[in-house]
């Protein structure tokens, strides 16, 4: 229990009469790796959001570090150590590169209103040190000579390093990635599981992530859940999930209906 | 006092009748472009300076002319939003709003311009003449149609939006515009159609109005507006059934408050911002209104 | 940076002189235009804060204003003349003994604008903000109602009169100087970031730990403060105010200009403050019958209103990014682009 | 091309001011008596503004010089608020250099533009500005109009005398000091003839449904109703009030005197008086006569109260200017306050200390038509 980060009990979530998630439970280990997999509308994001607080679960809690986080404002879980990405990449368009790394230092910015207006030293010397960290960030993603550059004038491989960059600024423990490898092709998604593994290390981080692509899961998680209309079907190492015929069905079932 | 209190009773649910078929129109607009249509009191004044030109200046019968002036009025709504709205549905809502201001002080100055601010009387229908008296109660015969329309009127809609194509595909775009554009539904038509309806009500609601209270100016719509849109918050903005019984609500205790505090008849119009203001601090999502599953992440 | 510190005190003091030559050489008429574009930049300037920095759309300025524009006069009003003028209901004993000098006077304005701002944003912003619109709207005529209906408090229609005109070039640009000091060092703030964050993407700022109700409220009850100094500012000007002194239509004014320089640049509302305070004074000649070339057309008063309400419609439609878009001015943009264009002279 | 159109538009613009000011210098520079209009042509109170323009327009037809001059009217539109009324002023004597200022109409622009005005040492002269404060303790100020204390005391005898009222019941727009002063003056004068107010409600400018004010008056059963407000809201109220069985005689102010009183109150107005500075069938001076010939021949129509006091105010301007044989500001000032006797359309007008003393009309509502009553001279 101790070496779970976050540990997720019953979670049921409501939408009027529609059920998205029904008596989900899982739990994050510390310093692990952990995938939340799934079809198309099984309630993988809905799970995101209730864990970041976005929305309150109809039943159930979250523990995040022992501490029961349940219905907490969304913005309060970051400096418990908690950041995520979004499955579209949402930077904040008109800001630069750099400004949007200094937004993840936002929260622990301690200068009060009055000071950036008398221009103390608090301020100054703050300021100072955020740009400083945040060039120091962006060095370790190799972005730093795009560092003055309009978040939206990237690649979009770099708009999701930058991403993940902007929410290592705040220094989180657990980091919630959505569908991290949407949209790139083979020899981008293998950059990026090296880039996670790396981030994993260097920052001393504990990764749940949410993804649809079954290889990438299966060479980065050491644990894997499965979601399917809202309930869990599954939970193990990805061996383990790669045999179970409740998974084998859920993704062929959706593959039939596509095809 | 009981026949006061009835009479006050019968003024409100006129009164809320008319604040319910504009709030309808908002709700409509608000769910499919999660936009406050700023012009839509606005275009209740068209609709009401429409009638009047039918009857008074083009001679018809006044059935005639309320038809053609429901009707064109609907295409003066499809026409704002094709020229105004459209082309900038996908920039930012301040965006949006901005411009729904802007078309709302082009209206009023455009009439003020063109038929200037000299208040108009407006001709009133045959069947609307008259008053009903029973014993100390009196019922002006408007004052029994607005309500018996207005919820015809609302009865259609909600019949439109639960059993026509095109009505699921409003329920449907309302909850999430880009899948159901990727659904195969044409979205622009079912915009315009949003559009047609709410601005044909709130022609009716115009008209109404202007019967029940005979004196058209081009900033007529302004207040109508303003406490319709309050109606359609209380009642759960995106809600068709909550607006109409926003509106109700509201027409009723603004006449109920002045009936009983008489020395607050100045602060009557303020009321529907206080209430507003409570409804967002208390049950922002309305009466009616159940959580909107915004589009999220 | 101490370049540009200087540089920026150096023109400071250059439109200081330029003022001082002003208010001894111009005509009266111009200087009251001169005052009416600072008063009318810092309403302007701190609107822009909430509406293009943050990304609420508000239509509060006209209500706050006017709270401003009353609180200021009540106070700086001598008690004996406010005796004399409240001859419907007397006023009520605390305000009417009450007395203030003009700086507390616009200082108080301020904060009970804000107060004012506060009471509105909180409601509104403890949800997502969409209907902050539509409540300053009503703000706004709520304000008016109340302004008519509290006789002891407002004089009720009658409104005050013979407010000492204390407003001249230096308080109005001292005050416009100050506002866009304190706007701009808000921006250039982690505060700033964090208003721009919750404008381009709301839930990505809140995944950030951005306490967006807290963001949200700084932006509209600083802006609040400004536009109540705004308001006691004016009622100085002109020395007397009613219920009807702020109507819509300062509101649609301010909104045209914040959209034509731009949404999000305080260089933008600053530029196209001048061009549309001057030009709708120009456009004053719409309103009389015009001679040009030898034919007569008749005066249509309200083109004008036509023509502001086209204006913001178009520039809606095709050019959304105003004058200046987000961009500000700097003095290493000017030295670069100088530093450019001699380049290209080579 | 985006870019382009805006660069267009704005290009447009730049322009158009261009033109709008050379247009507007050129028009200064010729020799004319130039005279500032100050009205309210768009806003809340446009019609006022319009209206009171027509007469304006009709009156210096009639008369169009002086001094041999001629004489240059100069709009300015205040839109129905105070600071573009102090702008507008502003604009018509410092860059305009007029001569003499008509307007503004409403009482509280007026105000607004009475420091500039008394600074600048220009006449001003309001047509229908009735507040009584206006004219105190100035020297630059005056109206064309009764003021407000003595329409009030008309309508307390009037109703006293004639209506034989013991009892009234007070219905105030509490948004017009017009309205909130002459319900004032009504109750003391009216208090004062033994009668006793037994009712008051408040109503909003703009407002349209009354139905809860009048239920609140029915219980007090009053004899008469004393309304001074707008024709807007009197003829609504008025419907209103006889739908829901409130029969009493309504007596109302100038306010009234508007042509829509009638096609919006329809029958229910039927029988309401009101107290007025002008009835075209009052009209025995020449002037009036000539005025009231102009007008209907050039908009169809009678004149208004608006428009027959503005017509007056161009009137006993152009009678001062020619007075004062000068176009000196300060002279046409003297001579403007010293006006006595002067047959104007709305009959025998004197200013003292910028006060109009002149007779008010009673006229009353009979078959969808005004009719004249009475004339009670001051």
């Amino acid at each position: 229990m101790e070496n779970n980060i976050l540990v997720c009990e019953h979670i049921t979530m409501k939408f009027g009469g529609l059920v998205a998630l029904n008596d989900v439970s899982l739990n994050v280990t510390k310093s692990s790796i952990t995938g939340l997999i799934g079809p198309n509308g099984a309630g993988k994001t809905t799970m995101f959001n209730v864990i970041t607080c976005n929305l309150k679960p109809t039943l159930g809690n979250i523990f995040f570090e022992g501490k029961n986080i349940t219905g907490f404002k969304p913005y309060k879980i970051v400096p418990l150590g908690m950041a995520r990405t979004f499955q579209n990449i949402r930077l904040f368009e008109n800001l630069t590169v750099l400004e949007n790394i200094m937004i993840g230092f936002a929260h622990k910015v301690k200068y009060r209103l009055f000071e950036p207006i008398l221009k103390t030293p608090k301020f100054l010397n703050q300021e100072k040190e955020i740009k400083i960290k945040a060039f120091e960030l962006l060095e370790k993603v190799n972005l730093k000579e795009k560092a003055y550059l309009k978040a939206t004038g990237l690649s979009y491989g770099e708009q999701r390093k930058v991403e993940i960059a902007r929410a290592l600024a705040t220094s989180p423990k657990l980091l919630l990635l959505d569908e991290p490898a949407a949209g790139m092709n083979p020899s981008e998604k293998i950059a990026l599981m090296y880039f996670i593994k790396e981030i994993k290390d260097s920052f001393n981080l504990t990764i749940l992530l949410i993804e649809h692509d079954m290889k990438f899961v299966m060479g980065i998680c050491q644990k894997i859940y499965v979601l399917d209309y809202g309930a869990k079907i599954a939970e193990g190492t990805p061996e383990e999930i790669q045999k179970n015929p409740k998974v084998i069905a859920a993704y062929l079932g959706e593959a039939n209906v596509k095809g | 006092m009981l026949t006061t209190v009835l009479q006050q009773l019968i003024n409100g649910l006129s009164a809320g009748s008319l604040y319910a078929l504009v709030a309808i129109g908002y709700t409509m607009v608000y769910g499919v472009l999660r936009m406050i249509n700023f012009a839509h009191g606005d275009i209740l004044m068209v609709g009401a300076y429409l009638a009047f030109f039918g009857i008074s200046a083009f001679m018809l019968p006044w059935w005639v002319s309320f038809i053609t002036a429901i009707i064109l009025t609907g295409f003066v709504g499809v026409l704002v939003e094709k020229l105004a709205y459209k082309p900038i549905r996908n920039a930012s809502r301040v965006s949006l709003l901005i411009t729904a201001v802007g078309v709302s002080f082009f209206l009023e100055n455009l009439f003020l311009v063109l038929f200037g601010g000299v208040p108009k009387a407006f001709p009133i229908a045959p069947i609307f003449h008259g008053v009903l008296n029973y014993n100390q109660l009196y019922l002006p015969v408007v004052s029994i149609y607005t309500p018996i329309v207005a919820l015809v009127l609302l009865y259609m809609l909600l019949y439109i939006l639960h059993h026509t194509k095109y009505g699921m595909a409003m329920r449907s775009i309302a909850l999430d515009i880009d899948t159901t554009s990727l659904m195969g539904i044409n979205v622009d038509i079912v915009i315009s159609l949003v559009f047609f309806l709410g601005s044909s009500l709130a022609a009716v609601g115009g008209i109404l109005w202007s019967t029940q209270y005979p004196s058209i100016n081009p900033l007529m719509g302004i207040m109508p507006g303003l406490k319709a849109f309050a109606a359609a918050v209380l009642g759960g903005i995106g809600d068709v059934a909550g607006a109409a019984i926003g509106g109700l609500i509201l027409g009723i205790s603004e006449v109920l408050i002045v009936a009983f505090f008489p020395s607050l008849a100045g602060y009557k119009d303020a009321f529907a911002f206080l209430l507003l203001i409570l409804v967002l601090l208390f049950k922002p999502t309305g009466i009616m209104g159940k959580e909107l599953e915004r589009k999220r992440f | 940076m101490k370049r540009n510190t200087i540089l920026t005190i150096l023109s400071i003091i250059l439109l200081f002189v330029f003022l001082y030559y002003a208010s001894h050489h111009f005509s009266r008429y111009t200087i009251i235009i001169l005052n009416n574009i600072a008063i009318t930049m810092i309403l302007a300037v701190s609107y822009n804060l909430i509406n293009g920095i943050t990304g609420q759309f508000s239509l509060a300025p006209n209500g706050f204003a006017a709270v401003g524009a009353y609180t200021a006069a009540l106070l700086s009003l001598t008690p004996a003349q406010k005796q004399a003028m409240f001859i419907i209901d007397p006023i009520m004993p605390f305000l009417g003994s009450i007395h203030l000098p003009f700086l507390a006077a616009l200082i108080v304005a301020g904060l009970v604008t804000a107060f004012f701002g506060f009471i509105l944003g909180f409601p509104v912003f403890r949800t997502r903000g969409d209907y902050l619109a539509i409540v300053t709207l009503g703000f706004g005529i709520v304000i008016d109602i109340v302004a008519n209906n509290a006789i002891t408090i407002t004089n009720g229609p009658l409104g005050l009169k013979g407010i000492s005109n204390y407003t001249n070039v230096w308080w109005s640009y001292g005050w416009l100087v100050f506002t866009i000091f304190v706007v701009m060092s808000i921006i250039n703030s982690n505060y700033g970031r964090a208003m721009k964050a919750i404008r381009d993407d709301e839930d990505a700022a809140v995944a950030m730990g951005i306490n967006t109700f807290k963001m949200k409220m700084i932006a509209f009850v600083v802006g609040a403060f400004f536009q109540g100094v705004a308001g006691g500012l004016l009622a100085h000007l002109i020395t007397t105010i009613s219920p009807t002194l702020f109507t819509f239509f300062l509101t649609f004014n301010l909104l045209v200009i914040i959209v034509m320089g731009g949404l999000g640049s305080i260089t933008g509302t600053v530029i196209a403050t001048i061009v549309i305070v001057w030009g709708s004074e120009l456009l004053r000649v719409f309103d009389q019958p015009m001679h040009i070339f030898g034919i007569t057309t008749p005066g249509i008063p309200g083109l004008r209103m036509i023509i502001f309400a086209l204006l913001l419609i178009l520039t809606m439609l095709f050019a959304r990014e105003g004058i200046m878009g987000k961009k500000e001015f700097s003095w290493d943009w000017l030295f670069n682009a100088i530093k450019g264009g001699i380049k290209n002279g080579k | 091309m985006k870019r382009l159109l805006f660069k267009t538009v704005l290009f447009a613009l730049v322009t158009i001011f261009a033109i709008g000011y050379g247009v507007s210098k050129t028009y200064a520079a010729s020799n004319t008596i130039k005279v500032g209009v100050v009205y309210s042509m768009t806003g809340p109170v446009a019609s006022f503004g319009q209206s009171a323009w027509q007469g304006l327009q009709v009156a210096k037809e009639i008369m169009p010089t002086a001094l041999g001059k001629k004489i240059d009217l100069i709009l300015v539109d205040d839109q129905g608020d105070k600071v573009q009324a102090a702008n507008a002023v502003n604009k018509l004597i410092y860059d305009n250099k007029v001569d003499a200022i008509i307007g503004p109409l409403i009482s509280g622009n007026v105000m607004s533009a009475t420091p500039i005005v008394e600074k600048a040492k220009i006449p001003l002269i309001t047509p229908t500005g009735t507040n009584p404060l206006l004219t105190e303790g100035k020297n630059f100020i005056s109206r064309a109009c009764f003021i407000d204390p003595f329409q009030g005391k008309v309508a307390a005898i009037y109703a006293v005398k004639d209506l034989h009222a013991k009892t009234a019941a007070l219905v105030i727009d509490s948004a017009q000091d017009y309205s909130v002063g002459l319900a004032k003056f009504f109750e003391e004068n009216f208090k004062k003839l033994g009668g006793r107010i037994v009712a008051k409600t408040f109503i909003q400018t703009g407002e349209s449904n009354f139905s809860a004010q009048i239920a609140s008056l029915k219980p007090a059963n009053p004899q008469i109703i004393y309304m001074p407000c707008y024709y807007q809201e009197i003829a609504l109220f008025a419907r209103q009030a006889r739908e829901f069985g409130l029969k009493q005689p309504i007596l109302a102010g100038d306010g009234a005197a508007e042509a829509a009183l009638i096609k919006v109150g329809g029958a229910a107005v039927n029988g309401l008086t009101f107290t007025t500075g002008f009835a075209p069938e009052a009209i025995k001076t020449p002037l009036g006569k000539k005025f009231e010939q102009a007008y209907q021949a050039k908009y169809h129509k009678l004149p208004d109260n608006f428009a027959a006091l503005s017509a007056d105010a161009y009137f006993m301007l152009v009678n001062a200017i020619d007075r004062a044989k000068s176009d000196n500001p300060i002279k046409i000032n003297t001579a403007l306050r010293a006006t006595k006797n002067f047959q104007g359309v709305t009959g025998n007008i004197t200013l003292v200390k910028g006060d109009a003393i002149k007779p008010a009309v009673i006229e009353k509502v009979e078959n969808g038509k005004f009719v004249y009553v009475t004339t009670i001279n001051p």
